[in-house]
């Protein structure tokens, strides 16, 4: 059974209320540092009202809306795996006693988190950490005890970033599944409303506690409208035909060169995509003598990475880009069963120097296919 | 007959830097006295020319990496007067209190860990700590509170990253600053029983009759900003530095050795300002001075370890006011435009005075400048301090003597890298 | 208590910011003082203990013959010999007299020029002795200075990463300020370690710990000019504390010419 | 949306280790000491050959290491282990009555079981014996499944030989046909010298119902397939065993990514025939 109704800002408000009173922390986007990220959120007062983001290859600016939407921007820099894949994850302890070694699991306390403003891109983001932290043969503890009691608040984008793509990847801007409740932000009134929508069981048991009215047909229409405003106004486009072929067939060509002059092998894209989950391991030792074991966030571009013997496997720029785009749109495909890539263009808008990955693929399709 | 005698420390231990003191004796008399700073010089000065002014407090903080804020703030404010901007109230507060937080980190390292060791013969803090281990470890905590208040303000202890030119990149929001109130209570208790650890050690009868130089401002116990005042008439602004106080080079020294025209040593630091400004201090801090047997001044220069004790219990009050009244500013800096000029700073240093003279170009670009710190300053005064010593205590071993002599050197927390922009003692007899 | 290894930590052209770091390690330092001996360390301790050290800690650059000839024979001294902070590792600030007439330097800053003797350049101890370890920063991270001796106490290798800034700015969750605010960033071509402090404190990262594993720093000048940054200034900002060190070197001086 | 697809409750952490006892160590050269660990939880610890343990030691890290033992003696855990760096190097410096942690096994193996009523050809270079000796001792336990067995061993000096022992009693016994090569020899070498790659030449096998299992260096194993595939053995029936980084061995890390595959999980033991066109791509 599917629940739509529409709720005003205080309702919505009262939507933050029920989670907390159900024991989530509640996460959503606020304003901090020139950017809307994601942290705790207590109101509708916490949420970026009437801001929005302005980005493009290597360039992010909040501008002021002439309007009081609290979803009016597209994405921040934060992606939600910041939660679920924390940066830095204490494992185990590690103690030496009776002559023999002592290993605890790091207990981690239940974290029961709600998520606000999930967009369309990001529900694939999360399915794709997903099969990577739940589908395999081993499942990842600390993820799953994440995951597992996780509320999903879903939005409808109301508007594309310079920098999206989800059309081309699929994965947006309507979001299809994957969430308890999903949001249309509706402005054409005087004040914004919010069409709502269950997509699971505990969505329709905390919608039904919710005030809130009868959708009409012209609500409909009007989100309708909207994700079809959205849908045309794509910053990026990729042409993904053949793309996996294209990526796995090409090692050797010419354009890795192009982009390895201007890569400079910071490893932003991979940390700031919403699908990569790649760590290393290691241990500190307290001067006391017991080992602590943390994951914390690795990339691709790092040469610790491929350490094979002391020297990386991939020592070139070249091959580090190659290993991080390859990976994301084609050898994920055989890995995973789905891209590696949602087209949320998070790694184009914080490269600091604004590469590109719609544009390495265009530049590589043009130069094979001529 | 005659007794000769050489004493050499080739190198000074527990002070900031490398240095080295000599020191030749015919019987009673000090025939040949100097104490040497050979940390090789780095060329600081130099190597500013040309650089944009707002670079300024991060290179000259590279000095020292003891009070790094004390050189961020005199080059901020040589550097704002330069320019001609006034900073706000609420940013001066702010300067204040990550300086409070470098005079605990300072203060403290140097009470437990560099002079209290001389007054109960160990050779180190950490020597001392197998005796004593609840105090060291009530040292240490001390000094931490100090460090973390600098790097919740300023990004890190050492060489903070937050200091610009007209104020601060960031200012700290109101929790942040609350979440140190607990520490920072428990730090002004540690500080008076400090105050009352010290008071304890043994003294020698040496009382010195120094021209104080010390920062005053009227509001306030100066530690960021305000005027040069002495106990014998100096009462000038920053600017007028170069007018009473000169810098002379001696050979055996890589550190300039500042004076004043015509008068000559004067003395900077905890004791300067304490006697200076002593109506200044909290009352709190005013009777833990006077229980620990201080007057309103003190020229004893082996008590300065209790004055620094005091001014430890004063920076704790300071910094929980300042906590207490903050507002966060609007605006975390005010806007510094470059203009053809010469601009002075000065400030109190955890050792005493720090001054900075920049002259820039219309660009913004340093064409000249100068830094005059607290151990340069004090040369004179430690040497006069051995030869005063000296007479009187040559029945001494020269074990004894050494080292009584190397404390002395110690009373002024020397920090030989700011002197070269600066110890080995040595003593010989004849 | 058997036998404890000798730590001895030395003092060349410097701050002392990387050796009080040490001293800073206000919560480790009795545990350390247990697990060592410290067998020299002046600006601690009166107490000297000879050589040979089982680990010396080398703090400064090299700027005059007598400190040349001096880090020989503790390098002849020490088992193992590290270097930390940017004066120890890459010259320090005092290396920008290498660009400079250091006769020149001496008479502005000193009234009789004469007395001082120094050599032209300052140079990181690897020029001069072979070194274990470096361990970058201006200052050194304490929390780094602990895992390089306790690595060196359990002869496994220092988990000190060398890649970029970026990693550490981004587990902060500090958005990128060259990003969103166009403020020039050393940060993708420097190692971190710092705990990307500066972009948290709404300013650029000046580059403290030394260029990186890979740094692209002609890549990253590059796009410094396309955000308007005048070409002396980027000049200036490769010159500060890590200025002889050969990648920012490289290109400092390309664009200076 | 609520993850319905794992159990909740407290899940044990997949990267926890055990601790294992070193009961024995061999110097098999100077380099490189063959270690036996004695689980100090579990009676056995059951692998299949050519799969690998992460091997931990305290404060250091932990690193992979292969099983070097006899599948049919699972009550030990026996480990070859090369020091190359950081861990290698303090793993071989532990002594019997050491304790480090283990975790595992992992990995897919060698196929020989696939190899069932056909000639089984093993190729190794160097350490790359240690992970091959589990499937030698296997293959001369189910020695009457298979219509041959021939071991071809290469390695840079004799003293570089892993397992002398069992090399003289490999090479008198009438159940498998051992050559023994080396880079350089004293005069005193009951083997050859060159290449091993030169000895495909002269072993006797029907290339065409022939599985061969090559560990070594990454060149070598490529030479060596190619001289085998030239020979006449089908591509797809040439097994390697590769290489890469790993830190979790669980398919989380990412490190062991060659292409398309994980290695911890769809190797480190694969198929020639799959592989050999990423073999030749650079830093890949
Ligand atoms: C499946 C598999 C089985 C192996 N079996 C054996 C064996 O039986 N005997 C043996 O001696 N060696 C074996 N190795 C190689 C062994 O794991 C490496 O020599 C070891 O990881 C090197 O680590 P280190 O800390 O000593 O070296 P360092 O060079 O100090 O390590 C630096 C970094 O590189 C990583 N690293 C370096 N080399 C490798 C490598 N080859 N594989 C994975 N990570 C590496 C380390 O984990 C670390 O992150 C095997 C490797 C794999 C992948
Ligand atoms: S590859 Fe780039 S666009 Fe694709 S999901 Fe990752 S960050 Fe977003
Ligand atoms: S692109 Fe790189 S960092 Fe991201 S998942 Fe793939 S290998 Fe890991
Ligand atoms: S593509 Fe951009 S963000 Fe990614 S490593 Fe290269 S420069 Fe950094």
């Amino acid at each position: 059974m599917v629940t739509i109704r529409v709720l005003d800002r205080n309702d919505l408000d009262a939507l933050f209320g029920v989670l907390t009173t159900e024991g989530f922390e509640v996460i959503g986007p606020t304003r901090r540092d020139d950017a809307i990220v994601y942290d705790r959120v207590a109101t509708t007062a916490d949420l970026p009202r009437g801001w929005t983001d302005d980005q493009d290859g290597g360039r992010y600016r909040l501008v002021r809306r002439d309007d009081d939407a609290l979803f009016g921007y597209n994405l921040g820099p934060t992606s939600w795996k910041r939660f679920l894949f924390p940066p830095e994850t204490e494992l185990l302890r590690i103690s030496r006693s009776d002559g023999t070694l002592v290993f605890s699991d790091t207990e981690h306390p239940k974290e029961k988190l709600a998520f606000i403003g999930v967009r369309a891109c990001e529900l694939a983001a999360i399915g794709v950490q997903d099969r990577v932290f739940l589908d395999g043969k081993f499942v990842d503890p600390v993820y799953a005890g994440r995951r597992n009691d996780l509320f999903v608040v879903a939005v409808n984008c109301g508007q594309a970033a310079a920098t999206c793509f989800c059309v081309s990847m699929e994965t947006g801007p309507e979001c299809t599944s994957g969430y308890d409740l999903v949001l249309t932000e509706l402005l054409e009134g005087s004040e914004p409303e919010y069409l709502i929508q269950s997509g699971s069981a505990a969505g329709e048991r905390i919608l039904s506690g919710l005030p809130g009215r009868e959708a009409s047909a012209a609500h409909h229409d009007q989100v309708r409208d909207v994700l079809s405003g959205t849908r045309r106004h794509m910053g990026r486009h990729m042409n993904t035909a053949g793309i996996r072929e294209l990526l796995i067939e090409n090692p050797e060509h010419p354009r890795w060169d192009d982009v390895a002059a201007r890569c400079l092998t910071c490893g932003n894209c991979t940390l700031a995509c919403p699908t990569c989950f790649c760590s290393t391991t290691a241990d500190k030792v307290t001067l006391d003598g017991e080992a602590i074991r943390s994951r914390t966030w690795d990339s691709c571009f790092s040469l610790d990475f491929s350490a094979l013997h002391g020297h990386p496997v991939r020592n070139s720029a070249n091959s580090r880009y190659r290993q991080w785009m390859t990976h994301k749109l084609a050898t994920w495909f055989d890995q995973f069963g789905s891209s590696g890539c949602v087209g949320c263009g998070r790694c184009i808008t914080w490269c600091p120097v604004g590469i590109d990955i719609t544009a390495e693929v265009t530049a590589t399709q043009e130069t094979v296919s001529s | 007959m005659h007794s000769e005698r050489d004493l050499t420390v080739d190198y000074l231990a527990r002070v900031e830097g490398e240095g080295a003191m000599y020191l030749k004796l015919q019987d009673d008399e000090v025939v040949d006295l100097q104490f040497k700073i050979f940390e090789p010089p780095r060329f600081f000065e130099a190597l500013l020319a040309g650089r944009r002014f707002s670079e300024a407090p991060d290179i000259t903080a590279r000095i020292c990496g003891i009070c790094p804020i004390a050189y961020q703030t005199s080059a901020c404010n040589a550097m704002e007067d330069a320019a001609g901007v006034e900073i706000p109230a609420q940013l001066q507060d702010l300067r204040r209190l990550i300086y409070c937080g470098e005079w605990i980190e300072s203060h403290g390292l140097h009470v437990y860990f560099l002079h209290a060791p001389d007054f109960l013969g160990y050779a180190g803090g950490i020597e001392m700590a197998a005796d004593f281990p609840d105090l060291v470890r009530n040292g240490l905590r001390l000094k931490k509170i100090g460090n973390h208040l600098m790097t919740v303000l300023g990004g890190r202890e050492i060489h903070p990253v937050n200091v610009k030119v007209g104020g601060f990149f960031r200012v700290p929001t109101r929790s942040e600053l609350d979440a140190l109130v607990a520490d920072l209570e428990w730090g002004l208790e540690a500080a008076v029983d400090t105050v009352r650890w010290v008071s304890e050690f043994p003294f020698p009868d040496f009382e010195r009759d120094y021209e104080f130089v010390a920062v005053h401002h009227p509001d306030e116990y100066a530690i960021q900003r305000g005027r040069i005042v002495s106990n014998r008439g100096i009462d000038i602004g920053p600017g007028q530095w170069p007018d009473i106080f000169e810098e002379e080079h001696v050979e055996w020294s890589n550190a300039l050795h500042a004076r004043i025209k015509e008068r000559g040593s004067y003395h900077v630091g905890p004791m300067a300002r304490y006697s200076l400004n002593f109506e200044q201090l909290t009352s709190r801090a005013q009777a833990e001075a006077q229980r620990a047997g201080l007057g309103p001044t003190c020229t004893n220069p082996f008590r300065s370890v209790i004055v620094r004790a005091v001014e430890l219990v004063f920076a704790f009050e300071e910094a929980l006011r300042l906590i207490g009244s903050y507002r966060r500013p609007e605006a975390p800096a005010v806007e510094a435009h470059p203009r053809s000029s010469t601009g002075h700073g000065v400030s109190e240093a955890p050792r005493g005075i720090l001054y900075h003279r920049y002259a820039m170009d219309g660009e913004g670009l340093i064409e000249s400048a100068q830094i005059v710190p607290p151990t340069s300053q004090n040369q004179l005064s430690i040497e006069e301090d051995l030869r005063d010593y000296i007479p009187g205590r040559t029945h001494l071993s020269d074990e004894t003597l050494q080292w009584q002599l190397e404390q002395a050197i110690r009373n002024y927390d020397p920090c030989i890298s700011c002197a070269t922009h600066f110890l080995d003692l040595s003593v010989e007899r004849i | 208590m058997n036998h404890r290894p000798k730590l001895a930590v030395w003092k060349f052209a410097s701050c002392d910011g990387c050796q009080l770091s040490l001293l800073d390690c206000e919560d480790e330092l009795l545990a350390l003082a247990e697990a060592v001996e410290i067998a020299y360390f002046p600006e601690a301790t009166k107490s000297v203990i000879e050589g040979p050290y089982d680990l010396s800690l080398v703090e400064g650059s090299i700027t005059t013959f007598h400190d040349a000839n001096r880090i020989l024979e503790i390098r002849g001294q020490s088992k193992a010999l590290v270097t930390i902070g940017a004066c120890a590792t890459a010259g320090g600030i005092q290396a920008l007299r290498n660009w400079a007439d250091v006769s020149a330097f001496t008479s502005i800053v000193y009234a009789e020029p004469s007395f001082i003797s120094t050599l032209e350049t300052s140079t990181p101890i690897s020029d001069h002795v072979g070194v274990d370890f470096e361990l970058r920063g201006c200052p050194i991270s304490k929390r780094q200075l602990i895992e390089v001796v306790d690595s060196f106490l359990h002869q496994r290798r220092p988990n000190v990463p060398r890649h970029s800034v970026c990693v550490e700015c981004k587990a902060r969750g500090t958005p990128c300020i060259m990003v969103r605010a166009k403020v020039p960033c050393l940060g993708p071509v420097t190692q971190a370690g710092c705990g990307a402090i500066c972009p948290a404190y709404d300013r650029g990262c000046y580059g403290c710990f030394g260029p990186s594993e890979s740094p692209n720093v002609r890549g990253l000048a590059e796009w410094w000019t396309t955000l308007g940054v005048p070409e002396v200034d980027l000049v200036r900002a490769l010159r500060t504390f890590n200025a002889w060190a050969p990648e920012f070197r490289e290109v400092s001086d390309s664009y200076a010419q | 949306m609520t993850q319905t697809r794992v159990p909740t409750g407290t899940m044990p952490q997949p990267m926890r280790p055990r601790p294992f006892r070193i009961q024995d160590r061999f110097a098999e050269t100077p380099d490189t000491i063959t270690f036996v660990l004695e689980n100090l939880e579990d009676p056995v610890t059951p692998f299949r050959p050519g799969q690998f343990m992460m091997i931990y030691v305290f404060g250091v890290g932990e690193v992979p290491i292969s099983i070097a033992g006899n599948p049919k003696m699972p009550h030990n855990l026996v480990h070859t282990v090369r020091a190359v760096g950081a861990v290698t190097d303090a793993i071989c410096a532990l002594g019997p009555g050491d304790v480090v942690g283990a975790r595992g096994p992992y990995g897919r193996g060698w196929p020989v079981d696939e190899a069932t009523d056909r000639h089984l050809v093993i190729v190794a270079g160097g350490v790359g014996l240690a992970p091959l000796r589990p499937a030698v001792l296997e293959g001369l336990t189910r020695r009457g499944e298979y219509q041959s067995l021939t071991l071809l061993y290469g390695a840079r000096t004799p003293t570089d030989l892993l397992y002398k022992q069992d090399l003289l009693g490999w090479k008198a016994s009438p159940d498998i046909d051992l050559e023994v090569t080396v880079d350089q020899a004293p005069t005193d070498w009951w083997g050859d010298v060159g290449m091993v790659t030169s000895l495909i030449g002269r072993a006797s096998f029907q290339p065409s119902t022939t599985d061969a299992l090559v560990c070594g260096p990454e060149v070598m194993m490529r030479a060596v397939a190619r001289e085998l595939r030239d020979r006449g053995v089908a591509v797809d029936r040439i097994s390697i065993s590769l290489e890469r980084n790993m830190k979790c061995a669980l398919g989380f890390c990412g490190r062991c990514q060659f292409g398309s595959d994980f290695l911890c999980k769809s190797g480190p033991v694969v198929s020639y025939g799959q592989f050999a066109g990423r073999l030749s791509v650079n830093e890949l």
